[in-house]
């Protein structure tokens, strides 16, 4: 199996679509399908940790891609979250099908790379696609934003990259990773490629103070770029700091709490951030930087199960939540909270998705976020940190309001201080949202499914072959 | 099954005289509150007039929870004269606790506040809520001496505690052992006997005595048998607490005589008490509401906080 | 009547008379100063007459009170605030008045919106003599009603109760209506 | 039968019943209502015949159950108080407009308190325990307000994610999530005891509503639907007690504390765990006396109730927890009838503010009379059940002389009379506005939940020791000394008291006054408006009736006390204001500004790694 076709096969949709412009969104929606499929059949057929190398060039001398349980639920998570939103904003589409197919490919690209070089590469092109996306929303000083601070962040990148070329003249990670171990290079010497990498990354991971574009990019975007840039997106590069924080990020122990105090400054701030908006889809950009910050935090304290898990819950969650917060929003013409009452009233299953996508955010038991704070909450306390479960359950009591706040609303209507009726109702109309909402429901049946069935045993769980055998392959192959 | 029959006819014995006493008392005490005033002062038996002329008149009820309500005040402050030790005797023995007295007295201000409201007189109203927050005043304090007491003593029956001060005369008494507790207590009895200056939820001339605005006939005179038996109990659980309980007067080897001057010795204390908080409430003028609460809180709390204190940390008055 | 209600009347009447002894000896007063009489009554009730010798005091509300007195003149928009409180009373009760005012109008004999004579509107038990009557009179006035309430001569209020309809006719003839809806304000 | 019940039968059933209740109510609302009064009494049923399989487990899934006697009787009286309310279900369904989600989860409410009292180990306790939470969370707004559910998950969210870290923390102490091991554990390392303590007993205050979390009880208590302000009160805060009782006693504190400072016969930690519950009982008094809104009247006085059960617990000696356990059994029955006549009230006249009503005992008798039963144990009068457990908590207050604890328990005792009192002066009592004239009594099936709760109130409150043995064989099934009883009085540790006696001699002095009563001529009816207003003729009822600012002389008192909620909406307004200011400095739309932050970052991050 190889998991270039990933990659390949999006880039190949995107020069038919550019031949054959009145197919392209057939053929991205064969790819989206096609990649799904793939990345699922991969993970059915795995056996171990393998790198590939493309271009009859041997690691580390050419590029290479590394297939591990770790790419392995990177990619199923990208392609599961591209092809989902794909599905809940076909129409949506329109001239940007190329843009799309190019994306996908990068972001596969990213999550499978073993090299540091066409990480660059890739996250260049993601980024590049993104900033193309983003022009849907019609917000072209954002998307200019976007624009200048991305291509800092490549330029920052690169330099880190550059560095480190200098340092051991390899750009393959895992070959880096065994000269760090062999050659004993001082945690001092690593503290300029590491910063530098580690702000490339932020402005696209978001956090605090680095991805200063998003509010303006995310805040009026539609149910496809949306939920693309805080799923994919967010995805694909979080699981390139866990990756890299694994593996040659060897770190100082101030620069580790330097790093943390980002991270988790970002989680806080941006929990608080979130509270403070009135918007729904701005709660959930800001809901979503927030949670970047707690899986970065988490990887840089090498908590790479609880990180992972925190991450498939919030791309999961966000997903859903983006996606028809989006949607509300477009078809309404507000994502105002205060002026969406009672809209689940009347689209129930629309309502019950949105619920339990919330719910599984915030980390209530019986769904999926529970059992991701909970891994999280643990795994910390074993590494003997006890500040930081504290700040994150504290923080997810503020998120708990914000969001509580808006199921509250949504689902009644009803003026404050009376009883709601139905007189009372607000009519709203949602075009096609029967699509949406199954995507929804699904998404919620899985997100309970997952939550109730792990809980027999965290301990066990924990254990399990297949989370174990990630955290084994994360530090050598 | 016997003794509790006996038991009760004890209580129903202490209840008789409980009301013929303090009905006699109270109309020695407008006599001697007339002379006081210069005037010559009704009758001592006087009060038995008012009582029997109210029941024998037709009076006007307004709904069942009127007359009710007079019903279970009558009854409960009658079962609370029922617990109380007299001249030493108990008639239940072991569970004559204070506790029982504070709460089974309310029953019957629920019930005189029930059947009050429900004349549907807003005058009666304001009367029950004066009742009630002056009650908040004086209640907490007096408890407050009452809990330095029990925990100094190690027994919250009231007739141990009583008891417990007849071991070495007069310097055992808690008027001696707790002073600043006995003062609190007086304060807080002339709260509970609703005495002038705290009278405010009668306040005849300012809310036409309040509570009792719309009563006549035979629901007025079964308040006033339960204004006197009322009074017996609060009287009765000062003296009982403060000042010794029935203490013999006389001392020798005769026990009848000695059992008899200490019948006489409570009767004494007891009226003492009594005509005392009467000369005080004629003159004196009446406090306003929020002023009663504001005194209660600012002076006797304090000190029974600080008696409270003295016997818990220091252990003096044990 | 048969023999059995004979017998409940004639221990009624027995009761009646324990009760009468009571009664005679616990006046309460509901004091209505409407006049000059009024002036008369804390000398009566102080410390050079003391009332309350005699068993009397002053009440708060016409529910308490026993008797009622109506000390002085009486304007129309007063009577109507007596015959209410007088109806308010518990049985049995009494109403004594005070000076000529209440027998013929006094000295306001000539007011219109002066009432002249009490007697036409509600029973009275005892007239007081005086304009105004001393303290001597009004004490010695008390005094005859207990005498008279022990010799059940005292039954103004039965009265009352009988001739309802005719106190009726001529309190609505005097005032026009008997319990106005407001004068001043609703 | 050849069935046997066990615990995980009973959740199971419940859990399908909820759907069942969700399915059915979409058909028919009134089949689905029924559900819920169906349920919860075949539930009772079954959880009353598990009492003699006590300590046994079950297992369900990935679910450990243990039946303990703690756990029995906690699910006893919450299934009691479930089942009573339940029947107001049936009225309210059409004034929902969400009826099935609410018949689901009502019962989902209802399983999650099981689960919670019967899990062997924590993570069920936690799972539960937010299954509470989230379903009377979407209960709430069903009701009058929205933001009252924010504040309740607020609140609750802080307390299970206190709980939560403590778990965890415990977890990772000892390795197990077992419930009595690790607590037992726990005892032994005073600093593992001391966060178990904390974290989880800010859980147990947080759903008791002890000060300072007890904000959420007004506003969700208040505002909830008619029909499920009981089950709040009288139910789901009890779990509460369940928590604080679990590292109180279980644990239990003494043995882990005994090496701190003792103070007034406690150690320092729980002595400042009774001072909260003072304060709450004082603040939830002083706030009950002003309300004006029926509900939130009671709201609050479950505050003040709260202080008294945290109080007894933390004491922990045999006659405190004793009397916090008659308390909460007290409580429950007496809250749940108290907001069950508020929901009659509510149902017939439209209204819970009680400046709009009075006189309704004119034309809701029964309804008054269990309200009146209601209150007398609230306020802790006998003959009923709240008096034995004000009696028990006042003996042990008293014997560890704690001076200003007592004070407050007494003004909140005393207190206690002035804020029934209000209800039922202003509601039931004085005069009826013309507008509800026409008010009917209280449907028959309202009535029958009402008599059963006031029924068993004056019936524990006689024989309280049918409650108290029970309450006995908990404490000596967790290592404590029970209570002690001679036939039917209570032992005390300075007195004993006969509740039956009491009860005997105030029914005898009752038939006196009766006797007094009858013998004597018979009062004459007249009007409520033919009363005493010195003469003036006045036609408007609700000018003779007095109910608006009843306490206004006592009211002005504290009127300037400070307001807690402001406390937390400072909280909350810096906290939205840091995330304004981050939104504007951090995610401006000027790329230089964001440029300018990344190089500040990087040269601190810099400068922080080659430190």
């Amino acid at each position: 199996m190889n998991p270039a076709l990933l990659i390949a096969a999006p880039l190949l949709a995107a020069f038919i679509a550019v031949i054959f412009k009145k197919i392209d969104k057939v053929v991205l929606g064969v790819v989206a399908v096609g990649n799904i499929a793939y990345s699922i059949v991969m993970a059915v057929l795995f056996t171990g940790a393998t790198q590939i190398a493309i271009g009859g060039f041997a690691p580390p001398f050419g590029i290479s891609l590394v297939l591990d349980s770790y790419s392995l639920i990177g990619i199923l998570l990208v392609n599961v979250a591209f092809g989902l939103i794909l599905l809940m904003g076909t129409k949506l589409v329109g001239r940007y099908g190329i843009v799309l197919a190019v994306s996908l490919a990068a972001l596969n690209g990213i999550v499978l790379t073993g090299d540091l070089f066409n990480l660059f590469v890739f996250i260049e092109v993601a980024a590049i696609s993104a900033y193309i996306m983003t022009t849907m929303n019609k917000q072209l000083k954002h998307t200019f934003n976007y624009l200048i601070l991305g291509t800092l962040a490549s330029g920052l990148l690169l330099f880190g990259i550059a560095v480190l070329y200098n340092m051991f003249g390899s750009l393959n990670i895992i070959d880096i990773a065994s000269k760090l171990a062999i050659s004993g290079v001082s945690a001092g010497a690593m503290v300029l490629p590491i910063v530098f990498i580690f702000a490339g990354l932020s402005v696209e991971a978001k956090l605090i103070p680095f991805g200063g574009w998003v509010r303006g990019v995310l805040k009026k975007s539609n149910s496809l770029v949306g939920p693309l840039l805080v799923t994919g997106y967010a995805a694909a590069i979080l699981l390139v700091f866990g990756r890299l924080t694994s593996t040659i990020f060897i770190m100082s122990d101030g620069l580790k709490i330097a790093l943390t105090v980002v991270a988790v400054a970002t989680l806080v701030l941006a929990e608080f951030t979130a509270f403070s908006k009135k918007n729904l889809r701005e709660v959930l950009l800001f809901s979503s930087i927030a949670q970047s910050g707690l899986v970065v935090a988490l990887f840089l304290n090498g908590l790479t199960v609880a990180a992972i898990l925190v991450l498939v819950n919030n791309v999961v969650s966000k997903l859903v939540l983006f996606a028809l917060s989006a949607k509300i929003a477009d078809d309404t013409g507000t994502d105002k909270i205060s002026e969406l009452k009672g809209v689940f009233t009347k689209y129930r299953v629309l309502g019950v998705g949105f619920t339990i996508a919330a719910m599984s955010l915030i980390g209530l038991p019986m769904f999926f976020g529970f059992v991701a704070k909970a891994q999280a909450v643990m795994s910390l306390f074993e590494s003997g940190n006890l500040w930081l479960p504290a700040v994150i359950l504290l923080v997810s009591v503020i998120e708990g309001i914000y969001i509580i706040r808006i199921l509250t609303t949504l689902w009644n209507s009803g003026k404050e201080g009376q009883v709601p009726s139905k007189d009372a109702q607000k009519e709203y109309k949602l075009n096609g949202f029967v699509k949406v909402s199954i995507v929804a429901l699904v998404i919620g049946v899985l997100i309970v499914a997952a939550g109730i069935l792990p809980i027999t045993n965290i301990k066990e769980f924990l254990s399990s072959d297949f989370l174990s055998f990630i955290t084994r392959s994360m530090g050598g192959v | 099954m016997i003794t509790i029959i006996i038991s009760i006819l004890i209580a129903l014995g202490i209840l008789v005289f409980a009301f013929l006493w303090q009905t006699t008392l109270s109309g020695i005490t407008r006599k001697i509150v007339g002379r006081y005033q210069k005037r010559y002062g009704p009758r001592f038996y006087q009060n038995f007039r008012d009582i029997f002329k109210a029941l024998s008149k037709r009076g006007i009820t307004h709904g069942w929870v009127y007359s009710f309500g007079v019903i279970m005040a009558v009854g409960g402050i009658m079962a609370t004269v029922m617990f109380l030790p007299l001249f030493g005797i108990v008639p239940f023995p072991g569970v004559d606790n204070f506790f029982i007295y504070v709460y089974l007295f309310a029953v019957g201000m629920l019930g005189m506040a029930m059947s009050a409201v429900g004349s549907g007189n807003p005058l009666a109203g304001i009367g029950v809520m004066r009742a009630l927050t002056q009650m908040v005043g004086y209640e907490v304090p007096f408890m407050i001496v009452v809990l330095a007491m029990i925990y100094g003593h190690g027994t919250s029956s009231l007739s141990e505690l009583a008891a417990i001060q007849q071991t070495s005369g007069f310097l055992s008494w808690n008027l001696v052992k707790m002073p600043i507790g006995t003062i609190v207590g007086f304060i807080c009895l002339l709260g509970m006997l609703g005495k002038k200056p705290f009278e405010t939820f009668i306040a005849p001339a300012e809310i036409a005595s309040g509570p009792m605005v719309e009563y006549g006939g035979k629901q007025l005179g079964m308040l006033m048998i339960m204004h006197e038996l009322a009074t017996f109990i609060e009287i009765s659980l000062f003296v009982n607490l403060f000042l010794g309980g029935a203490t013999p007067i006389v001392f020798g080897e005769t026990t009848v005589l000695v059992g008899l001057s200490s019948v006489v010795g409570f009767l004494l204390k007891y009226s003492i008490v009594y005509i005392v908080s009467a000369l005080i409430s004629n003159a004196l003028g009446r406090f306003k509401i929020d002023q009663v609460i504001k005194y209660f809180y600012k002076v006797p709390i304090v000190l029974a906080i600080i008696q409270a204190l003295i016997v818990v940390f220091l252990g003096w008055g044990v | 009547m048969s023999k059995k209600e004979r017998a409940v009347a004639k221990r009624k009447k027995k009761w009646d008379g324990i009760s009468n002894f009571f009664r005679a000896n616990s006046i309460w007063m509901l004091m209505y100063c409407t006049g000059c009489c009024a002036i008369e009554l804390p000398q009566a009730m102080t410390s050079k007459y003391d009332m309350e010798r005699l068993g009397m005091g002053p009440m708060a509300t016409p529910r308490q009170a026993d008797v009622i007195l109506v000390t002085g003149y009486l304007s129309v928009k007063t009577l109507r605030r007596v015959i209410y409180a007088y109806e308010q009373m518990g049985e049995p009760k009494y109403l004594v008045a005070f000076g000529p005012c209440t027998i013929n109008g006094g000295i306001y004999y000539d007011a219109h919106p002066v009432i002249k004579s009490l007697d036409q509107y509600l029973p009275i038990d005892v007239y007081i003599a005086g304009c105004m009557p001393k303290p001597e009179a009004v004490m010695n006035g008390f005094q005859d009603l207990i005498d008279m309430i022990k010799r059940k001569e005292a039954n103004g209020w039965r009265k009352y109760q009988e001739n309802k309809e005719w106190y009726r006719e001529n309190q609505i003839h005097a005032l026009g209506e008997l319990r106005i809806k407001d004068e001043f304000h609703e | 039968m050849g069935i046997s019940i066990g615990v995980g039968t009973i959740i199971v059933g419940l859990l399908i019943s909820a759907v069942l209740a969700y399915v059915l109510t979409k058909i028919n609302k009134t089949t689905g209502a029924w559900v819920t009064v169906l349920a919860p009494f075949l539930a009772l049923a079954a959880v009353f015949l598990l009492r003699d399989s006590i300590g046994t487990t079950y297992s369900l899934f990935f679910l450990e159950f243990e039946l303990t006697e703690y756990g029995w009787f906690f699910s006893m009286i919450m299934l009691l108080v479930f089942a009573c309310v339940s029947f107001f279900n049936v009225y309210w369904m059409k004034k929902m407009v969400h009826p099935a989600a609410y018949n689901m989860l009502y019962l989902l409410a209802l399983t999650g308190t099981l689960g919670a009292f019967m899990a062997k180990d924590f993570i069920g306790l936690f799972i539960f325990w937010e299954m509470i939470v989230w379903s009377s969370m979407f209960i709430i707004p069903f009701g009058k307000s929205r933001k009252a559910s924010v504040v309740y998950y607020a609140f609750s969210a802080l307390g299970s994610l206190a709980m939560l870290y403590g778990i965890f923390y415990l977890y990772n102490a000892f390795g197990s999530f077992n419930i009595q091991e690790v607590l037992k554990l726990a005892a032994t390392d005073t600093t593992a005891a001391l966060v178990a303590f904390i974290t989880i007993g800010i859980a147990g205050m947080v759903k008791l509503g002890v000060f300072p979390f007890h904000l959420w009880l007004p506003r969700a208590h208040g505002n909830a639907p008619d029909t499920f302000s009981p089950i709040l009160s009288g139910g789901l805060v009890k779990a509460g007690g369940f928590a604080v009782f679990l590292i109180a006693v279980v644990m239990p504190s003494y043995e882990a504390f005994a090496t701190q400072l003792q103070f007034m016969g406690v150690s320092i930690t729980s002595y400042i765990f009774i001072l909260f519950g003072a304060v709450s009982i004082v603040v939830g008094t002083l706030m009950a006396i002003k309300q004006d809104d029926f509900k939130k009247l009671i709201a609050y006085s479950s505050v003040a109730n709260a202080g008294y059960i945290i109080i007894g617990l933390a004491m922990t000696d045999a006659l405190s927890v004793g009397g916090a356990f008659m308390h909460i059994f007290a409580h429950a029955l007496a809250s749940a009838a108290a907001f069950l006549a508020v929901a009659a009230v509510s149902h017939r006249t439209g209204t819970t503010k009680m400046s709009e009503l009075g006189g309704l005992i004119h034309r809701m008798p029964l309804t008054y009379l269990v309200y009146l039963i209601a209150i007398i144990s609230m306020a802790g009068i006998p003959p009923m059940a709240g008096f034995i457990s004000k009696w028990m908590l006042f003996q042990s207050m008293i014997d560890n002389g704690m001076v200003f604890v007592a004070t407050a328990a007494f003004f909140g005792s005393i207190g206690s009379f002035l804020y029934v009192f209000r209800p039922l002066s202003a509601v039931f009592l004085g005069q009826l506005s013309p507008k509800h004239y026409k008010v009917k009594k209280a449907p028959v099936l309202m009535m029958i939940p009402m008599i059963i709760l006031s029924g068993l109130t004056v019936l524990f409150g006689i024989f309280p020791n049918i409650v108290l043995r029970i309450v006995s064989r908990i404490q000596t099934s967790v290592g404590m000394e029970g209570l002690q009883f001679d036939g039917t009085k209570i032992i005390g540790s300075n007195g004993s008291l006969d509740p039956t006696l009491i009860v005997v001699i105030f029914g005898i002095g009752f038939m006196i006054a009766l006797v007094i009563f009858l013998l004597h001529p018979k009062s004459r009816k007249v009007e409520l408006m033919d009363t005493y207003t010195a003469s003036e003729f006045i036609y408007t009822p609700e000018l003779l009736h007095y109910s608006h600012s009843f306490y206004a002389p006592f009211e002005r008192l504290y009127k300037n006390a400070p307001d807690t909620s402001k406390w937390y909406k400072a909280i909350l307004k810096k906290v939205s204001e840091i995330g304004g200011f981050v939104s504007y400095a951090f995610f401006s739309s000027k790329p230089r500004i964001v440029v300018f932050w990344i190089v500040i970052a990087m040269v601190a991050l810099l400068w922080g790694g080659s430190v």
